[in-house]
């Protein structure tokens, strides 16, 4: 009666870029649900836990880490090609991660660093999200994602709906959860009321300041946060540093990292903004 | 200083009263334990006094208090041994009586389509609320009157509110962002407590305001204060309402504030505001809510979540494909503090403000409402009506889906009956809630009442609506109440009527066409005007030819855009009647479509006549509960599902055509 | 297509190594019957944290450190936080460092399941997932997935989430849970542990390849405790035993002729082997009782020593010892009164370790007056095992040449799994060498 | 201006047009002075659905006055082929580019009914507005108002509310 209830199972691949493993991790880490999610799913790429591979084509890819390296920006327009539906899992695939954090700075002072022999080395001079290279479908915030909205993900897949993931602060999930303000009440700068709720308010229960891993929320009045950070006190190339995380490179946290300072490898004060590649193949 | 504009009568207490010394405080939470009673008060945690589980005198915050200012808390040391020497933090009993997330029901739909809906009836503890304050008792008070005054009511908060007793303690450390002076809450208690204490260096004055609390008063087995320790407590209220003073400027509040709906200082407020929303979660009777479903693999089993919602989260105020009325952080942060301190005495007879201060402290940038009232305008005498209304809660029925019609592409007109025997003909409403389990639910628009049910028409735009239009015969919806208030066709008796619907702005408007054609001999002329976006997105194009063709009525056809095959009208809506010769001025017209077309639509109508209490149009806002109790579709002062979807705009005054509402 | 060839030459790629964290690729040649070259490839993109630290306040440091590793995230914070402790003087209080432990054991319940369920158990079964082997033996897959969960439930009581905990600070934690929030994990510890037991009787039964070799196993070594971040740098053979911050001493990282890779060797150039083998090996007399009868019961002592493909049991020994002491820490457990020690910020330099669940990782940092980093460098336990198993592969290689080429191929991505290569972890562990010919 | 096949029926009964012109919008109420410099440069005729009045990008030289049926206004849009972008009804007017350098139609005006119009010589009445200030201004307002009608109405379907 009701329609579409018995299509072929959806093909998923799993993809890597520039990453910590964590957030594919996470779909091992639905131990509960995995084996039921794998019958109703049919996981044909999936290099960190099957020896089984395919190149495509998929119903939804979900591609981990940041553009990073010529050979990931060949890969992920492959792997757009392939994908009906291709969703960004983390902070390193949705804001560019951590990594993200170079492309304010001196790209081959920074390898040389690293590397004695940076010739070697095949990096592009920035990390960068991959909706700054191809159309995204949809994303899963954090770092890591959060197990409970990978499975609402995957539920709303299976179920024909849209998936419910709030954009509204940390804030909010902080206060239904009963948790007392650490900025208001103990004086730590926390991120919370810009960042993108998801990971339950996890810091401030545990008596620390959100470090914004799921990213900038709608709307974001990142400055406004920034400058209550140096009204407390702060620096502001240390207010800088508190955006300069995994969702730094992420244009509302990227913006008060550039005014205030704060990326690495770059005198407090000295901010630049930061490199961009542009969009060398066709872009979004 | 106590200039307030309201003359207060201060539950004091009065000779008679009792004492209990300090070392006896444990007897009383012995004796709220010995009844059943989950004790909940406050205690000292995360920095904070929060309000929590209290099972002995050390769980209380003996001597300590807190220092407030705006955007800041600082736990402080009296040294001393009182335990109520605070103002209150960030926790308020809004949590206790109205959770911050509640299953409300669980549905199912079986391999075959049939549905099935089930409220979830939770088991609610007796309780004993102690430290209540008298701006809290007020915020109780004004959380009945939105919760439980209105047509439809929340029951598990009466249920809640029954099994809590209050028992309230005298205000004597008010904090540096309290204003319960000036909105006339407090200091002082004035009632809806069933004990009430007052702290004294060594014990606390004790007294009654109810039967219950009398009975528990009665068993603690108290010698009467002496008169010099009534003197010490009311001396002490006389201090806090000093220290307080009266910050904000309340009379007449409300007109100045709606003045200034364009004043430049919202613009300023949101480069300040971070729109986190800590204001609307530490105020006391914010009370706007979402629902989620959470289902499980297949869909098959779904629970409906409520949670506490915030209308400053842009997606609040979202609307179909992407539409929002509030796009702004200046529309959301006007919305708020309008609503609080104005249109919620239009809705309520109250104002939705108690003074207690934690959005100045808990916001995180220090965001003062007292300033900014000051700076942007002032405020009220409080109304006192009390409305008394049936309880009501909407049911969700499951109806059958007997006929599914293709109107275009991608509209389809569903009928729909109930196996109840109910005939729905006859039931007031506008719209339904459709609910489907694991994909939510949405209101759409009653198209035609059949005795056994109706019909809808609906256009798939998001996941819900194209459940919705995929639903085959034979299957099985959800569907709550007709919904809100509908056209009113009896104004129209003896009347000319123009009807103006545009897109799936017609559909609501057939049932009125349906009543005039019922009781054609009642009205005038009568006029039908429907336009689309193309000829392919045209609706009810046979009925249309019906009607035109029955010669007592003139049906006018336009669209946006066309190719040659279209032999019909092109252009807007308007152009259909601008040059029409028919006397508006003993017209009614109803209209509906997008807000835009509606204001292009009433513009044309006044130039030839009507005034505007005899325009009626239905206005689209995001609509979550369908009864008037989650706010999300609040537009000045009405709540659009509950007050409309149907207004005058005679009623709608300057908030219709408004940007940011 | 090389059997007419006048020489015998095989060739074994395996493109992109699976049921590895991270993305790795094996390029092996061998003529006539010998191991010409063996090289393990990394194609982990660099994502230079070592830059990225620099001018960080130590405590974002062990935010971002974490990040090298979804895996091993506690391996990071642990060697960053004990290198910053020692530079600043900070003794960590004795109950605040048991509840490094418990979080430290979750990470080892959670990542060794993980390696031996659904990573290393499908080799020695003939399957290509776990998933494929949940077709056949689910209650084997689904007592996996419970351990693993045990695991990153705990690493949730303590840390606050399983991946990228955020409980870690220099001095001890941000926030130290009540003795009601850790007794309530107790029951599934209980549970834990007897399914540990069945884990590693399980896997004593399978068949490991007959793969003996000499080689140096180097852990580290604390007289009282199952070595985890404190204690001394040994090997088994007695030849390396210095203190934990002494790793330069013995070890470099070399710039490898021909194959351009950063290896962990010795001074001398050697090769040694990190991980569970070593540990089981070296702190047998630390293992919890529980955890040393379940070894002895194997009897695979010796060849958990000798044969890396028993990695798998050394695996279940240390699941079995890290669920034991998780129920002691617990039953010992007293809220402590404060969740750390305040620390006053120097300039200094202080190198540290701690056991990843895959071997030492092993870092040296260096700080300004205000505490800040101004230097890193951090050494993964992959980039010190890369070098054991391409010497491993070599020796390997010839015994599976009679065997299928996809069978053969099989066996020697089990091999290189035998190490739980985490390869993400490469912070600065990158061979580019590609055999183009 | 179209050569149809038996279009052209003018009348001499100046009285007639007039009674024509009071009958639409556009025409009534002028006064008669105006309304008799108009007549003396009207024609009247009648076309079969289907005929093409106008041609976008020619000469207009007639303001057309439809008296009865509909005209459509098209456009030719690249790989959607005429698009109707507007219909004219008895008593509102079309061809004002008559009025307007250089002169040329906007839209193609094509007959969706039988259609009758009164038309008035563009050449003729431009002379005549220039000479003629009273007849400018009264005439010049409801030209005005037709086109301030006609930009209202296309700005709000620019806005394609119904594609919400």
């Amino acid at each position: 009666m009701v329609r579409a209830t018995s299509t072929p199972r959806p093909r998923l691949g799993v993809v890597k870029l520039a990453s910590c493993d964590g957030c594919q991790l996470m779909l091992l880490n639905l131990e509960d649900a995995l084996l039921s999610v794998a019958e109703r799913i049919d996981i044909v790429e999936f290099p960190e836990a099957t020896s089984h591979r395919s190149s495509g084509p998929y119903d939804v890819v979900l591609v981990e880490g940041a553009v990073s390296t010529p050979e990931q920006l060949e890969t992920i327009h492959a792997v757009r090609r392939e994908a009906k539906v291709l969703v960004t899992i983390g902070a390193c695939a949705t804001a560019g991660g951590i990594q993200a954090m170079r492309n304010w700075a001196n790209h081959d002072a920074f390898r040389a660093a690293v590397y004695a022999h940076p010739e070697y080395v095949e990096s592009l001079a920035t990390a960068q999200p991959v909706s700054d290279y191809v159309k995204v479908d949809g994303e899963l915030r954090g770092c890591p994602i959060n197990g409970d909205q990978l499975l609402e993900f995957v539920t709303a897949l299976l179920t024909g709906r849209r998936a419910n993931l709030p954009d509204e602060a940390v804030c909010a999930a902080c206060k239904r959860a009963g948790r007392v303000c650490v900025m208001v009440s103990q004086g730590i700068p926390c991120l919370g009321p810009v960042t993108m709720t998801g990971c339950g308010a996890l810091c401030p229960g545990f008596d620390r300041g959100c470090y914004g891993c799921f990213g900038p929320r709608e709307q974001a009045n990142a400055a406004s946060l920034g400058r209550q950070f140096v009204a407390m006190g702060e620096a502001p190339a240390e207010a800088g540093r508190l955006f300069a995380g995994f969702t730094g490179y992420a244009p509302p946290f990227r913006d008060v990292i550039t005014e205030f300072g704060g990326a690495p490898g770059v005198p407090a004060g000295h901010a630049p903004s930061p490199a961009s590649t542009g969009t060398p193949s066709g872009g979004k | 200083m106590t200039s307030s504009a309201v003359t207060t009568v201060i539950a004091e207490p009065r000779s008679g009263t009792g004492f209990l010394p300090r070392a006896e405080f444990q007897h009383l939470i012995d004796l709220l334990a010995e009844d059943g009673r989950t004790v909940i008060g406050p205690t000292v945690s995360d920095g904070a006094i929060v309000y929590g589980e209290v099972r002995a005198v050390t769980d209380l915050p003996v001597g300590v208090g807190a220092e407030q200012s705006p955007g800041r808390y600082r736990l402080v040391d009296h040294h001393d041994a009182r335990y109520f020497a605070y103002a209150v933090g960030p926790t308020s009993w809004k949590r206790f009586v109205f959770p911050p997330t509640l299953e409300l029901a669980q549905s199912h739909r079986d391999e075959q389509g049939h549905v099935s809906f089930g409220p979830v009836r939770h088991e609610i503890p007796k309780m004993a609320f102690l430290g209540v304050r008298a701006c809290e008792l007020a915020a109780l008070g004004i959380e009945d009157r939105v919760l439980l005054g209105g047509p439809y009511t929340d029951e598990d908060f009466r249920r809640r509110r029954d099994n809590a007793l209050i028992v309230a303690v005298q205000c004597a450390e008010p904090g540096g962002t309290c204003f319960c002076t000036s909105m006339g809450t407090g200091p002082g208690v004035r009632g809806g407590h069933d004990v009430l204490l007052v702290e004294l260096a060594d014990g606390f004055l004790v007294s009654s305001g109810s039967e219950e609390g009398a009975a528990i008063v009665a068993r603690l087995g108290l010698a009467d204060a002496t008169a010099d320790q009534v003197v010490e407590g009311s001396d002490q209220l006389v201090a806090a309402r000093d220290r307080i003073g009266d910050p904000v400027v309340t009379a007449g509040l409300h007109d100045r504030l709606l003045a200034k709906l364009d004043s430049p200082r919202w613009a300023e407020i949101a480069e300040r505001c971070l729109a986190c929303t800590n204001c609307t979660a530490a105020c006391p009777t914010c009370f706007c809510t979402s629902v989620s479903q959470r289902s499980d693999l297949d869909g098959h089993t779904a629970v409906t979540e409520r949670r506490w919602d915030f209308c400053f989260t842009k997606g609040f105020s979202a609307v179909a494909l992407g539409g929002n009325f509030r796009p702004r952080v200046q529309d959301r942060y006007r919305q708020w503090l309008t609503h609080k301190f104005a249109t919620w005495i239009d809705q309520f007879g109250t104002s939705g403000c108690v003074g207690c201060g934690r959005c100045i402290t808990w916001c995180p940038v220090g965001i003062d409402v007292r300033e900014e009232l000051n700076l942007i305008a002032p405020p009220p005498v409080l109304g006192t009506e009390a409305q008394a209304a049936a309880a009501r809660a909407p049911r969700t029925s499951v109806f059958h889906v007997d006929a599914v019609r293709p109107e275009t592409h991608d509209t389809v007109t569903l009928t729909l009956s109930t196996p109840d025997g109910m005939d729905w003909s006859r039931l007031h409403g506008e719209f339904v809630m459709v609910s489907a389990p694991a994909i939510g639910s949405i209101p759409i628009s009653i198209s035609r009442r059949l005795p056994t049910g109706m019909e809808l028409t609906v256009r798939a735009v998001g996941p819900a609506s194209t459940f919705v239009t995929g639903l085959e015969r034979g299957a099985e919806v959800g569907l709550s109440a007709p919904l809100g208030h509908g056209w009113p066709v009896e104004a129209a008796h003896d009347h000319d009527v123009v009807i103006v619907g545009g897109g799936m702005g017609f559909p609501p408007l057939r049932p009125v066409v349906d009543e005039i054609l019922a009781h054609r001999a009642s009205f005038g002329d009568v006029h039908v005007y429907h336009g689309a976006r193309t000829p392919g997105d045209l609706l009810y194009k046979e009925e249309l030819a019906a009607w035109a063709s029955r010669g007592d009525l003139e049906v006018g056809v336009t669209v946006d855009r066309a190719d040659a095959t279209w032999l019909g009208r092109v252009g807007v809506v308007t152009q259909l009647f601008d040059h029409a010769r028919w006397d508006g001025t003993k017209a009614i017209a109803f209209v509906c479509g997008p807000e835009r077309m509606i204001q292009a639509t009433v513009s044309t109508l006044a130039a030839r006549g009507i005034t505007q209490d005899r325009i009626f149009i239905s206005m689209e806002r995001h609509m979550e509960c369908g009864v008037g109790l989650c706010g999300h579709c609040q537009m000045g002062p009405f709540f659009v599902c509950k007050d409309g979807p149907v207004f005058s705009l005679a009623q709608l005054g300057d908030v219709f055509g408004r940007e940011g509402i | 297509m090389t059997t007419e060839a006048p020489t015998f030459e095989r060739s074994f790629r395996v493109e992109g190594i699976t049921r590895v964290e991270g993305e790795g690729s094996l390029h092996l040649t061998v003529r006539d019957g010998e191991v010409t070259d063996a090289r393990l490839r990394i194609f982990e993109a660099p994502r230079y944290f070592e830059q990225l630290v620099v001018g960080r306040h130590p405590d974002q440091v062990l935010d971002i450190v974490a990040r090298i590793c979804g895996i091993c995230p506690e391996a990071y914070q642990m060697s960053a936080a004990g290198a910053f402790e020692a530079i600043f003087g900070v003794t960590v209080d004795p109950q605040v460092r048991a509840l490094r432990r418990l979080l430290y054991a979750g990470e080892y319940i959670e990542s060794h399941a993980l390696h031996v369920y659904l990573l290393h158990a499908p080799d020695f079964l003939g399957y290509a997932s776990a998933i494929d082997l949940a077709k056949d033996h689910r209650t084997v897959v689904e007592q996996g997935l419970a351990l693993k969960k045990v695991g990153n439930e705990l690493m949730a009581v303590v840390g606050g989430r399983s991946i990228h905990p955020v409980n870690v600070r220099v001095g001890g934690l941000y926030h130290v849970p009540s003795r009601d929030e850790l007794l309530a994990m107790r029951p599934a510890l209980v549970t834990a542990l007897e399914q540990a037991k069945a884990t590693l009787d399980f896997v004593a039964q399978f068949q490991a390849p007959p793969f003996e070799r000499p080689v140096r196993l180097v852990s580290l070594r604390h007289p009282d405790e199952y070595p985890l971040f404190a204690g001394r740098l040994v090997s088994h053979d007695g030849t390396i035993d210095v203190p934990i911050g002494d790793w330069r001493t013995v070890f470099r990282e070399e710039h490898h002729e021909g194959s351009n890779a950063l290896h962990a060797r010795t001074h001398a150039g050697e090769t040694y082997q990190l991980g569970p083998s070593a540990r089981v090996t070296i702190a047998a007399q630390q293992l919890h009782p529980v955890a040393g009868e379940a070894l002895a019961r194997t009897g695979l002592a010796d060849q958990i020593a000798r044969n890396p493909f028993w990695s798998i049991a050394a695996r279940g020994v240390e699941l079995v010892h890290y669920c034991a002491e998780a129920i002691d820490i617990i039953d010992a457990y007293r809220r402590p009164a404060a969740p750390f020690v305040p620390w006053t910020p120097k300039a200094g330099a202080a190198g540290w370790g701690s056991e990843a669940p895959r071997g030492t990782c092993w870092h040296h940092w260096e700080t300004d007056e205000r505490g800040y980093v101004t230097r890193a460098q951090i050494v993964p336990p992959t980039s010190q095992n890369q070098g054991q198993i391409e010497a491993d592969l070599r020796g390997f290689a010839p015994s599976v040449l009679e065997l299928e080429h996809a069978e053969a191929t099989r066996r020697l991505e089990q091999l290189i799994r035998s190490y739980d290569p985490c390869i993400s972890c490469a912070t600065h562990f990158l061979d580019v060498t590609i055999d183009r010919s | 201006m179209p050569e149809t096949e038996g279009s052209t029926a003018r009348t001499e009964h100046d009285a007639e047009f007039v009674a024509l012109l009071n009958a639409t919008w556009f025409g009534a109420n002028l006064p008669p002075e105006a309304q008799v410099r108009l007549v003396g440069l009207a024609r009247r005729y009648q076309a079969p659905a289907g005929t093409t009045l106008l041609t976008e990008g020619q000469l207009a030289n007639e303001i057309g006055i439809v008296l009865s049926g509909r005209v459509s206004l098209r456009t030719l849009v690249p790989e959607q082929g005429w698009v109707t972008i507007l219909t004219v009804e008895p008593g509102d007017i079309f061809g004002q580019s008559a009025l307007v350098p250089p002169y040329r139609s906007t839209s193609t005006v094509v007959a969706l009914q039988p259609v009758d119009v009164l038309a008035l010589d563009g050449p003729g009445l431009r002379a005549a507005l220039a000479a003629d200030h009273d007849l400018a201004a009264v005439l010049y307002p409801r030209v005005l108002q037709a086109l301030a009608r006609r930009l209202n109405a296309t700005r709000l379907q620019m806005l394609d509310l119904f594609a919400r």
